[in-house]
């Protein structure tokens, strides 16, 4: 008998289902509106710590140094006096991926350099976000064509803000820098009704 | 008297012919008398070894190398042809320092055997790459992952399922 | 008492190896016994995509090599196409030339400061060095729209002329830099711990130094009297008059100094070119029709059209890049695309000499040799 | 500077002196009587002075943390933190609160205790010094008559924790890092200890009020009579053998990114790692306490004598807190100019210059005092 040939709807239930008390009360849907309503009710109480958290997280991000070609240099340059990143609370860079939440990649991940970003990424403390930066780093890039280029750092890990250009201006870092910190608003129970100021 | 006459007449066997690379005096020569060459250029004040690059023409292999006298202002232009099957000649890290890495990376890219080479490994590439990239006949569809071993060292292999996120 | 060897990973995500470079280093306690190399973490494969792009379509490519100074890359690439193809270029696109390769060459020596203090441990130089780029930077934008990868040399001569408040404000830019430049020299050069960090470390001889083929202010500070500019003179160098800066102290600390007095060079020789900049003579493009559309001659580049096929033939051409010697070897079979690029990168052959300058020195004199060397990754691996 | 003669010995009794005043002393002092638990009143008084401390403690790391970021960005002609609160007030705030919520990881072959241990060893330390510390005319937690031998046995506890958590985090660099603050630290206490004894040879006391009060008064009317002038040399080398403790550039390489990634806590995360950060802080402001303490007159200023009695102790910690913070503001601003001293360069000041200065120091003093020169 080919499974696939077998027709379900002929199939009848043989054991009869009982039923109990919660199915009746299911029926009438009260069921899922208690959840939701507590879920809801959960949200108010727990969407106030996530706001306070949130904000907490999103004004001081502490990148971790991983520049890697090109765009390293205008990382650098915004992170210096011109264009300040120290006013978002980003002024220092670690050095070890353990006290970062935030990770720039910056420039063009080859595939020797791949696996180390893919373990640096995986080094840092949970809530961590990653900015990919760069034609090179969203998609390869000029470099597309390159037999020694890995097409865009979001094959090896998950990347939340992505800046384009070659390399992008400080001004356009920091616009990539404040829509990760709106992403980061609206993280949290809140999210869902709205809740987050 | 332009540096490559002077070479024809010391080395008349070995140089196969003179001529001019746009600018540049330019000597053709066999394999076999590179390093004799070598070491007479140095004398003759060629002290910076610019660059040696290898050239694969299909049918033939070509090393090119360019020299520049501080003291004299002069510009000296070696050439090699090899054959096409595994090209080899004699490595010039014993007479210039900086020969050392320009051999590692012509092999790397372009497959040239440096005999003499006191530890000739891809510089450039990880070990295990497959195929020299700079030559003609190198097929670029095939796509090579690495991933890193215990020890730090880089592992080369086509499928990258465990690098890439899928 | 048996002591064993400790190895050290400086690994290619360090904040003091200036991109993605790995020392291997073999320790006995802190001194260093033996340091290796590994590279190739930025290996981009720019030598095949040159392959697969014609001769204008490569330029893009000359600028992300050395990403801290573009301008000597685009223009070493276009000075090897010129002498193959032996087209010429009208006199003041020479000028503006010299002009943009001057004003990078000050804005890399500020970049090598800069993270030469930073490594050191002094923060706050980079942050006077890059206010001062940033200047710069302005008038690049000025000049082409772009702040790193300009794409501005052309084979011909330049894409665009000066805009018009830019002499002015490159004046302004001149006198500006004569007195940072004091006041760095005020910061850095007399302080005591600074000399102590730098003087007789990573010292090595003339003849080591040219044999491991440095070239460029890292080899003019082994008092090595060799600059291309001065050797092989091209461009509109030999009208103007400067000097090469040497220091004979073959350490660290002259390394240092040779590029303070290059950063001073620039400046005059920034001054000549102001003052000698022909004027524009306007050129009559009507067998051609309008300029970018057609490559018809302007008043800064001759006429370089669509399909460029030049002659077969090799050619091998060399500038002064602010970090050695920088050239391009041109292999062309008469098609379209070159059959064949080869970068000589002033950062790799300097970098040989790494590993010989550093052994029986510690780890922060291993940075403090490696910050003097300048190099960028991009060039190192291409 | 005042009539010379301190109104209380310490924060307690000005505290019963305040509750007297009020006029609530008395019955509560009854009520515990009536339980036979006299003694509970007197810890509750302490427990208060405890909190108080802690609050101003923790309050002063988190303006530091501030304020460093603040004058770090004056140096360098930027702004420093500018967008959470008012001029980026909130900042220190906010990384708290972020690191809070961090996630703790624990390296796999860490060793586990030692690893969580470690940061709390490094803290605690950090706050004890605070004890001592003559903060104003009678704020003084307990004025211990061997304050500056506690302090400096307190500032050795350091070091151990230092290598506790270099060695338990398993990794080649904190070791290393580890094994260099400790070298540093334990070479530096000597310099230090040697330039306060000269000091004690003048007070005779080891106790902060005892050296603060014979700072008082002035030479040919107006030059004060504080230590700084009677020992210069000690001054400086005290100065200098503070900051290498501090592990401040240019003696810093607990944290020398350029050599060893992040020295010793390069596996600390959350909440572990704002430990250290917070005992760093802590010890640059204890440290300038002490060097305010020890030489630049404590809470005295000579011309101060039309002050009315109940705002002594306000004037005082005002005055203290000025003096404190011109230090940390010099430490701060050396952070960012000068560059970073080699271990062995540190080493050979440490031992070659710094020791035989000092014992040179104690000879000076000592017999300039047997002279009689200074009575």
């Amino acid at each position: 008998m080919d499974p696939l040939t077998i027709d379900t709807t002929k199939i009848k239930m043989t054991k009869k289902q009982p039923v109990t008390a919660l199915d009746k009360l299911n029926d009438t849907g009260l069921i899922s509106t208690v959840l939701a309503a507590r879920e809801r009710e959960g949200l108010i109480l727990f969407s106030t710590i996530d706001q306070v958290f949130n904000w907490a997280r999103l004004s001081s991000l502490w990148p971790v140094t991983s520049g890697l070609a090109c765009c390293a240099i205008e990382m650098m340059a915004t992170a210096m006096a011109h264009h300040d990143v120290a006013r978002f609370g980003m002024e220092i860079f670690r050095a070890s991926p353990r006290q970062a939440d935030l990770m720039f990649v910056a420039g063009t991940v080859t595939k020797r350099m791949a696996p180390r970003v893919k373990k640096l990424y995986e080094m840092m403390p949970d809530p961590k976000w990653v900015i990919s930066v760069g034609s090179c780093a969203n998609t390869g890039g000029p470099y597309h064509e390159s037999y020694s280029v890995l097409k865009g750092v979001d094959m090896i890990i998950p990347v939340d803000v992505y800046i384009p250009g070659c390399p992008p201006r400080p001004e356009a870092w920091i616009y990539g820098i404040i829509q990760l910190r709106e992403k980061i608003k609206n993280q949290g129970y809140g999210a869902k009704w709205g809740l987050n100021k | 008297m332009n540096p490559a006459e002077e070479i024809k007449q010391l080395f008349p066997d070995s140089v196969v012919s003179v001529g001019h690379q746009t600018n540049k005096p330019l000597a053709i020569i066999k394999k076999e008398g590179l390093l004799k060459i070598a070491e007479k250029v140095k004398e003759m004040g060629f002290d910076n070894l610019s660059v040696i690059t290898g050239i694969d023409y299909g049918d033939r292999f070509e090393v090119v190398y360019n020299f520049l006298s501080y003291t004299k202002k002069q510009n000296l232009v070696l050439k090699v042809v090899l054959g096409h099957e595994n090209p080899e000649v004699d490595s010039l890290a014993s007479v210039w320092k900086v020969a050392d890495w320009l051999e590692r990376e012509t092999y790397d890219l372009v497959g040239i055997k440096f005999r003499g080479h006191p530890n000739l490994k891809r510089i450039l590439l990880p070990d295990g790459w497959i195929g020299h990239p700079l030559r003609k006949d190198y097929d670029m569809s095939v796509d090579q992952f690495v991933t890193v071993g215990e020890d730090g060292e880089d592992i080369v292999s086509t499928d990258g399922s465990n690098l890439l996120r899928r | 008492m048996k002591t064993e060897e400790l190895l050290i990973n400086m690994g290619p995500v360090h904040p003091s190896t200036h991109g993605v470079l790995r020392f291997k280093l073999t320790m006995d306690g802190e001194i260093i016994k033996k340091c290796e190399i590994v590279m190739g973490y930025l290996h981009r494969g720019t030598e095949k995509l040159g392959e697969m792009k014609t001769y204008m379509q490569f330029i893009p490519y000359t600028d992300r090599l050395d990403y801290i100074s573009a301008f000597p890359n685009n223009y070493a690439y276009v000075k090897a196409v010129e002498e193959l193809a032996g087209i010429e270029v009208p006199l003041r696109a020479e000028y503006i030339r010299v002009l943009t390769l001057e004003l990078n060459r000050i804005v890399n020596h500020l970049v090598m400061l800069g993270s030469l203090l930073l490594d050191l441990g002094a923060s706050t130089m980079i942050m006077y060095g890059f206010r001062e780029r940033e200047n710069a930077l302005q008038l690049f934008e000025m000049l082409c729209g772009a702040r790193m990868t300009f794409n501005y040399i052309k084979p011909g001569g330049v894409r665009e002329d000066l805009p018009d408040g830019f002499i002015p404000k490159l004046n302004e830019f001149i006198k500006d830099m004569e007195k940072r430049i004091d006041d760095y020299e005020q910061l850095i050069s007399g302080n005591e711990i600074f000399m102590g960090r730098m003087k007789n470390i990573g010292v090595m001889s003339a003849e080591d130094a040219i044999n491991y083929g440095m070239s460029g202010p890292s080899l003019r500070g082994h008092g090595v009297n060799y600059d291309i500019r001065k050797i092989e003179p091209y461009s509109v160098y030999p009208d103007l008059d400067f000097k090469a800066c040497v220091r004979h102290e073959c350490d660290s600390f002259a390394r240092y100094m040779v590029r303070i007095d290059e950063m001073r060079e620039s400046l005059h020789i920034l001054r000549q070119v102001v003052d000698a900049m022909p004027p524009a003579k306007p050129v009559s493009q009507a067998k051609y029709g309008i300029a970018p559309m057609t490559g018809a001659p302007t008043a800064v580049s001759t006429y370089f059209p669509r399909i460029f096929t030049p002659p077969v033939g090799e050619v091998y051409s060399r500038i002064e890049a602010p970090k050695g010697e920088l050239g391009f070897y041109i292999v062309s079979d008469g098609s379209i695309k070159p059959y064949r690029i080869k970068i000589r990168s002033p950062s790799f052959c300097n970098l040989t000499a790494i590993p010989k300058m550093v052994e029986g020195l510690m780890i922060p004199d291993l940075i403090a040799a490696f910050g003097t060397i300048d190099v960028v990754l991009g060039d190192v691996d291409r | 500077m005042w009539t010379g003669d301190i109104m209380f010995a310490n924060a307690y009794e000005l505290i019963v002196y305040i509750l007297n005043y009020i006029g609530i002393y008395e019955p509560i002092n009854d009520i515990f009587k009536m339980f036979g638990i006299e003694y509970v009143l007197r810890i509750i008084i302490v427990l208060v002075e405890i909190a108080v401390l802690l609050v101003f403690a923790l309050l002063t790391i988190m303006f530091l943390t501030w304020m460093e970021r603040k004058v770090v960005a004056m140096v360098q002609a930027r702004y420093g933190p500018m967008v959470t609160g008012p001029r980026g007030l909130l900042q220190p705030v906010m990384d708290g609160v972020k690191l809070i919520g961090k996630e703790d990881i624990i390296p796999a072959k860490a060793d586990r205790w030692v690893f969580t241990l470690a940061p709390f060893i490094v803290f605690i330390p950090a706050l004890l010094i605070f004890i001592p510390l003559p903060f104003g005319e009678s704020l003084i937690i307990s004025d211990l008559n061997v304050g500056l031998l506690y302090i400096i046995a307190i500032s050795a506890v350091s070091p151990i924790a230092i290598l506790l958590a270099g060695w338990a985090s398993n990794n080649k660099y904190s070791l290393m890092g580890a094994m260099r603050a400790v070298a540093q630290d334990i070479s530096y206490t000597i310099p230090l200890a040697l330039s306060a004894i000269a000091i004690v040879l003048f007070t005779g006391s080891l106790s902060t009020v005892d050296i603060v009060t014979a700072q008082n008064g002035t030479w040919f009317g107006f030059i004060p009579k504080w230590f700084i002038f009677l020992q210069p040399l000690g001054f400086i080398l005290f100065l200098i053998a503070s900051i290498a403790e501090m592990g401040r550039i240019p003696f810093d390489f607990q944290e020398s990114e350029q050599e060893l990634v992040a020295g010793f806590f390069t596996e600390y995360s959350g909440m572990k790692f704002a430990m250290f950060f917070l005992a760093e802080y802590a010890h640059l402001f204890s440290v300038s306490a002490i060097v305010v303490t020890l030489f630049l007159g404590g809470w005295s200023l000579p011309f101060l004598t039309f002050i009315p009695g109940a705002l002594i102790p306000l004037v005082s910690l005002g005055i203290f807190l000025v003096k404190t913070y011109a230090i940390i503001f010099f430490a701060m601003w050396l952070r960012d100019t000068v560059p970073r001293v080699r271990i062995d360069q540190l080493m050979n000041l440490g031992w070659k210059i710094m020791i035989p200065l000092a014992l040179l120091n104690l000879l000076v003093t000592g017999f300039l005092l047997t002279a009689g020169v200074f009575r």
